[in-house]
């Protein structure tokens, strides 16, 4: 009982936030419509037994996503309320029209399953308890090559990044020919 | 508790080694840039023929002693990849493509000053992804290797910052890029949700041993992974980035950018449709069948109307991901075709963009067909090369292209997918008329303006190179189709 | 041994290539004997490999690769070393040997001698090609060379415009025919997904509908015919005594006309799958025979007699390869190789020795000066004209055995066959009686001689062959039938009927058919022309419609050349540009429009890119669930 | 009325769903940023439940995956964005219309 009233409430609050994002005018209420859903998921997260994978979304999403959000809505100053009136011809009306078909598709699949997603589970399977010792035995254990792959990532964004913004100082910045 | 000897049991760097090489080697790249800060890009350049050819290497030691592996090897990691032909043979095209694209660029980074070494670094780390993509047959796994892949060819559409063009291209790449990965990842989720695993095989084992009465989430899941996949090799409708991107994009990597999505993306769909979701097949051929033929009929319309070489080289690649995926629909044999049309493809497509690049400028973003005017007359040897790649493109008979389009259009055509094959051939010729358009307008027209016509002596030799495979192996497929068949056979 | 194989190919194709850069610098006679020399190692070659067909050891076809060109389709060289193949390779190898050396004399003193000896190995390279192959892509590579080769070779005199337009009317009408085959290779990939013999023929029976089989069939007859001077593409072989005398003894005798009865036997397996097919192309053959040997009648040029008795004996291997009598058909095919091609050298070695002139009218009485030729000639008469025990005896009663044991239908065709038979006798006899009896009619300042030696044994091994060629396969001895048996394995062959009296009284019925027809022959024809006349105009109209070979190429001319070329001329001025023209610009105007219509989609903007990537994942999504039952 | 793993994965859908709508409906880059990491969310919260139903941990090791991957993108992402602004001083992607045909 107490998880079905969490279930609404979460719910409640984390679709208040998606529909914060995508439709507040400024770009900072956005971010914390994010953060309200981040942080609903992280406490679904607990409810599902979740504990590793709450934490982290608190503290990287949370902590560190959204800063750097912040922090580039407040570097180049867009921290200003948007227009609302669509510029572009037709894109109101397709995106009401997909919108349609999307609830259509997913109110069918819902009640077509009958909330049952996952047919392939077993019937008495036992959430599994996900403490930092059993998320940690696979990760590193058989998902070690996929953990590896993280490391090509994070290169990557620090190269990317530094290519992309670290404008070195005195050097020539003409690079057409 | 977990010990370090359990950890490493089923470990097999040998089965990585390229990959790992490739890692090692783009670190070594930024540590020598950091360290020597070199003025030229000879010691880089070095480093990386270097270690491409000693990934090179690694992939073809494996390639000689795989017959020995026994099965129980073949699925290292916690079965998360799969040491098999296809993989190896993807990782040949993926070096070889790259070796090629880099000398064929290389004017580009040279004018990239310091960035060159975050751009070689790149490459490298994008190419190591796109081959972990195709020999993953983890779900979870390949969305690593196509995001290692696809972050990194995001920064470099955007490397030449600079220019507002390459900017754009970078954006767009980006978001539509991201949201395509989390409606790959999303249809992950879902066919994890329905089928109790994240591996490809055991997905299939469920699959066989089980009937869903229900397979509505699980069918949802599959299409998203499809359609993330298929947009990574801009299919129709999932194209629109391709030609502002590939037009974008500094000239000099858009061969690269466009060839190696290409190889991780259809080996891994192929490993998804065919190894994993074989059951389900009268399920997906119908809208692969679907995305192939909007692909190849969008691709060759819209390549007609196009008055840019990239945005035209663009689109005609969208037909061609159309070509390609119609061999996939002939199940696990379809593999041969599609590797051979990958190979002779993504090696046209280095090739055409390298010439596109010595035509009109490495870091440039326009490339009108009226700028190739006369290049007949002033640079004989591209014109010829540019022509014979582009007639491969376009499935000449005695090119490689023409053997390319056979395999598949047979394959397809087995597989009773009859219509299919006829409007791939439909499109093959509207395909024609403008890649020969393209090549009228070197030989036959006046030249206009200045001629900025340059290429290095590396370049032109690779570029000839390309230009006698195509020829070479649209006479002599035979070792190559060969090869493709071991492949499968291992 | 059987590793050397292909260089059955390569010899010929190597002098062929040696000559065409150093022939003019040796010159003749040297030229000539380094292209026998060539095509006489590539028999010997042949002759070597085919001992395990003799002693009984090749019992399956063997298979060596050269080269692997798409090995997945079937499509790569690869020859196919079978009974079938070895009796081929030894009749174009060991005929043309012998034609090879026949025309170092006659072609002496042409001032393209060299270049005549680089296509007659260019075209025996060919047509080995085409006998070898393994495969249907390599049989149609051969096809084509053979095509393109005899093209050169009719039209060598290509200064004569009668050369010139009988090279092109060969050219253009074996097109027709090769159209025809090439349908038929393109059903049977789409139906097999490969073109080597051994995935389409044993698997014929479960692939092949009755309806596929018979369209394969009747296609594969349409080439046949053309290459094989069938009614009604017989046309161009006529016209195609233009050439040199061995290009006709080479080409209209032994080798490429025989392809498309060697392509009908290959196909065994898919003519048995189409009895219907089968009928045609035995029907086409009757006809032919028939058709043909009428119109030889009328001939007086010593050449067109043979051109169309050679279309005639043709005729006659259909006959027999349609009803199933494969063995008869392979058979008469090698005895007619020998009888003919001596023939055809004979008519060289008179035309030789009179000075270039081809009327029977203007000859007579030459077997005094030409003996041999005289001799030898007479001995191929006699053997085409079925008297036993020379080679054609035997080959053509197999063929009349076959055909009188295919029911209803055979034995009409037996008697087509049979009519045949004596109107052959009667026009052979009365050929040499022309030639060599009676009195000289020559024209002034013709002195005939007896031609060299070089010209003469080839004529002599030749009439030797003619006499013993025919006690390979006689209803005492199946020596042929066994030694082919393995490469028809499986299929049902139609024989002659094995009781000795049926055998006994179809030979009587045949040899007296022959020598009815001779007997006629010599008493019309060795007396002074003017009884000729006599009896010429007792047949009335119908000898001149015989003279004039029914008018058929004029009928053609009209029908189909002359309406072709104004509908060609129409279809360039008045249906090409603006119709065809259109349709292209048409098309090109279809894909502009669309394409810039298409254009406007692709508006440089994210979020309208979005719309359209959202579209399609729903749209593959929904299709997807509906298609697999999920909702 | 217990709450089964499905209500939560159906949460997810409406959470990803409206992530992808967002990409289409808003111009400023940052935000279409946010949306799409309210998909990985959506994704995540999937694995997460199908985890549970299912019994496995792997739909939680899977999480961290997503996770790395949206951190990568968003430092990718802002540094273009930054790029971008330092040429055209503006983050609304309609402006963003130089390449089209």
């Amino acid at each position: 009982m107490i998880e079905t009233i969490l279930f609404f409430v979460l719910a409640a609050t984390s679709l208040a936030g998606a529909i914060t994002v995508i439709a507040a005018r400024n770009p900072v209420h956005s971010a914390m419509g994010l953060l309200g859903t981040l942080f609903s998921l992280a406490v679904i997260y607990v409810v599902n037994l979740a504990h590793l994978v709450a934490a982290v979304q608190v503290i990287v999403y949370a902590g560190a996503v959204m800063t750097l959000f912040l922090f580039v809505i407040m570097l180049i100053g867009v921290d200003k309320a948007e227009e609302r009136d669509e510029t572009l011809p037709y894109q109101r009306q397709l995106v009401i029209g997909l919108a349609v078909i999307t609830c259509g598709l997913a109110i069918a699949l819902a009640t077509g399953s009958g909330f049952r997603w996952t047919p392939a589970a077993p019937a008495a399977a036992q959430a599994p308890n996900g403490t930092i010792e059993n998320v940690a035995e696979p990760l590193f254990g058989e998902w070690l090559l996929a953990f590896e792959a993280t490391a090509l990532l994070l290169t990557i964004a620090a190269a990317g990044a530094i290519a992309l913004a670290y404008f070195r100082r005195g050097a020539p910045e003409e690079v057409a020919e | 508790m977990m010990t370090l000897a359990q950890l490493g049991s089923d470990v097999s760097w040998m089965a990585i080694a390229p990959e790992l090489v490739l890692a090692l080697g783009a670190a070594l790249v930024l540590l020598i840039d950091v360290q020597f800060k070199p003025k030229t890009g000879g010691s880089l350049a070095w480093t990386t023929g270097f270690v491409l050819a000693a990934a090179f290497g690694f992939a073809l030691a494996q390639w000689l002693r795989l017959a020995d592996i026994p099965i129980s090897e073949r699925f290292p990691f916690g079965r998360m990849v799969i040491v098999d032909g296809t993989g190896l043979l993807a990782r040949f095209v993926l070096l070889v493509v790259t070796g090629l694209a880099v000398a064929t660029g290389w004017r580009l980074f040279e004018r990239l000053g310091r960035r060159r070494a975050e751009a070689l670094a790149l490459i490298l780390l994008s190419a190591a992804g796109f081959q972990l993509m195709a020999v993953s047959v983890h779900l979870v796994m390949m969305f690593m290797g196509l995001e290692v892949g696809s972050i990194a060819l995001y920064v470099l559409a955007g490397i030449t910052r600079e220019r507002a063009d390459s900017d754009e291209a970078a954006m767009k790449y980006f978001l539509l890029g991201s949201v395509a990965s989390a409606v790959f990842i999303y249809g992950v989720a879902l066919t994890f949700a329905g089928t109790g695993s994240l591996n490809i095989l055991e997905q299939n084992q469920f699959l066989t041993q089980n009937i869903l009465l229900a397979p509505g989430v699980l069918l949802v899941g599959l299409a998203l992974c499809i359609i993330g996949l298929t947009f990574k090799v801009s299919a129709a409708p999932f194209h629109a980035w391709a030609p502002d991107v590939y037009q974008g994009a500094p000239a000099g990597l858009v061969g690269y950018m466009a060839a190696a999505a290409k190889v991780g993306a259809f080996i891994a769909l192929w490993r998804l449709v065919d190894l994993g979701f074989p059951t389900m097949r009268a399920s997906w051929a119908p809208v692969v069948a679907g995305i192939a033929a909007l692909s190849m009929v969008v691709g060759a319309v819209l390549a007609a109307v196009q008055s840019d070489v990239r945005r035209m080289l663009a689109y005609s690649g969208v037909a061609h991901a159309g070509f390609i995926l119609t061999g996939l629909l002939s199940g696990i044999d379809g593999i041969r075709g599609v590797w051979f049309y990958l190979a002779v493809y993504t090696l046209q497509l280095v090739g055409a963009f390298g010439v596109v690049a010595a035509v009109t400028g490495a870091s440039t973003s326009r490339s009108a067909i009226s700028d190739f005017a006369g290049l007949g007359r002033r640079q004989p040897v591209l014109a010829v090369v540019f022509s014979t790649l582009l007639l491969g493109m376009a499935g000449l008979p005695l090119t490689s292209g023409f053997i390319a389009k056979f395999g598949v259009f047979q394959d397809a055509w087995q597989a009773g997918f009859e219509w299919l094959v006829i409007v791939a051939v439909l499109a093959s010729v509207i395909a024609f008329f403008f890649y020969l358009r393209v090549i009228v307008t070197m030989f036959m027209e006046e030249p206009s303006g200045d001629d900025h016509a340059s290429v290095g002596v590396v370049a032109r030799w690779v570029l000839a190179l390309v230009a006698i495979v195509t020829v070479v192996l649209g006479i002599l497929p035979a070792p190559l189709l060969e090869l493709a068949g071991d492949a499968v056979a291992r | 041994m059987i590793e050397l194989l292909p260089l059955v190919i390569a010899l010929p194709l190597a002098g062929a290539v040696f000559l065409h850069f150093f022939g003019r610098r040796i010159g003749e006679p040297a030229s000539g004997w380094i292209a026998t020399l060539a095509i006489g190692a590539a028999f010997v070659v042949g002759l070597v490999n085919a001992v395990p067909a003799f002693t009984g050891e090749l019992h399956h076809a063997e298979h060596v690769a050269i080269w692997d060109w798409m090995p997945a389709i079937g499509a790569s060289l690869e020859i196919q070393w079978d009974a079938l193949s070895v009796l081929m390779t030894l009749v174009v190898t060991g005929v043309g040997t012998l034609i090879h050396v026949f025309a170092i004399g006659y072609m002496h003193g042409d001032p393209r001698f060299s270049r005549f000896f680089t296509y007659l190995n260019l075209f025996a390279a060919s047509m080995l090609t085409l006998v070898l192959a393994g495969n249907f892509a390599m049989l149609f590579m051969g096809w084509e060379l053979v095509g393109l080769c005899s093209y050169l070779l009719i039209s060598f005199w290509y200064t004569k415009p009668s050369a010139a337009a009988a090279g092109k009317k060969a050219f253009v009408v074996n097109r027709i025919g090769d159209f025809g085959f090439m349908v038929a290779l393109m059903l049977i990939f789409l139906n097999f997904g490969t073109l080597s013999y051994g995935g389409v023929f044993e698997r014929a029976g479960e692939v092949l509908t009755t309806g596929t089989a018979v369209a394969i069939g009747l296609l594969l007859l349409v080439g046949a015919a053309g290459k094989s001077a069938q009614v009604p593409l017989y046309v161009w072989l006529p016209d195609a005594m233009e050439g040199p005398t061995p290009v006709s003894a080479l080409i209209h005798a032994a080798t490429m006309v025989t392809a498309g009865v060697y392509v009908v036997s290959r196909a065994a397996a898919i003519f048995e799958l189409a009895p219907a097919a089968g009928y045609a192309v035995a029907t086409v053959g009757a006809v032919t025979a028939l058709w043909a040997a009428t119109i030889a009648i009328g001939q007086s040029d010593i050449k067109k007699v043979l051109a169309y008795s050679t279309v005639s004996q043709l005729g006659y291997m259909f006959l027999a390869a349609g009803l199933g009598g494969y063995v008869a058909a392979v058979f008469h095919l090698m005895t007619h190789a020998f009888f003919k091609a001596l023939l055809f050298l004979g008519s060289g070695s008179v035309i030789h020795g009179m000075a270039d002139e081809q009327d029977m009218r203007k000859m007579g009485g030459l077997r005094k000066h030409m003996p041999t030729t005289a001799a030898t000639m007479g001995v191929a008469t006699l053997a085409i004209a079925g008297i036993p025990p020379l080679a054609g005896f035997w080959s053509k009663d197999e063929i009349l055995g076959v055909a009188f044991e295919g029911g209803t239908y055979g034995q009409v065709l037996w008697v087509v066959g049979l009519i045949t038979a004596m109107l052959t006798a009667f026009y052979m006899t009365r050929q040499w009686v022309m030639v060599f009896m009676g009195e000289p009619r020559w024209d002034d300042g013709v002195h005939p001689h007896e031609s060299p030696r070089v010209m003469t044994i080839p004529l002599v091994i030749l009439a030797v062959l003619s006499v013993v060629g025919g006690l390979v396969n006689t209803p005492f001895r199946l020596g042929l039938e066994h030694f082919l048996h393995p490469a028809f394995e499986g299929i049902d062959l139609a024989h002659p009927s094995e009781e000795m009296s049926v055998f006994a009284i179809l030979a009587a019925v045949s040899v007296l058919a022959g020598v009815a027809g001779i007997a006629v022959g010599y008493l019309v024809y060795n007396r002074p022309p003017a009884r000729w006349t006599k009896f010429q105009e007792g047949f009335g109209g119908l000898w001149t419609a015989w003279e004039q070979a029914y008018r058929v190429d004029d009928i053609y001319g009209a029908t189909i050349v002359k309406p072709g070329k104004r509908l060609a001329d129409a279809a360039a001025f008045k249906f090409d540009l603006p119709v065809i023209d259109g349709l292209v610009n048409g098309a090109g105007w279809l894909v502009r429009t669309v394409g810039s219509k298409l254009r406007v989609v692709q508006t440089g903007l994210v979020r309208n890119y979005g719309v359209l990537f959202v579209a399609g994942v729903l749209a593959a999504v929904i299709w997807m669930v509906v298609a697999g039952g999920g909702v | 009325m217990t709450v089964t793993p499905g209500w939560y994965m159906t949460l997810a859908a409406v959470l990803f769903a409206i992530g992808l709508l967002g990409i289409l409906v808003r111009r400023n880059a940052l935000i279409m940023f946010m949306c799409v990491e309210l998909m990985l969310n959506a994704v995540n919260l999937t694995f997460v439940a199908a985890g549970r139903a299912l019994g496995l941990i792997d739909g939680q090791v899977s999480v961290f995956f997503v996770l790395v991957v949206a951190a990568a993108e968003v430092v990718i992402g802002l540094a273009i964005i930054v790029a971008v602004f330092r040429q055209r001083s503006s983050a609304s992607v309609d402006e963003l219309s130089g390449l089209s045909g």
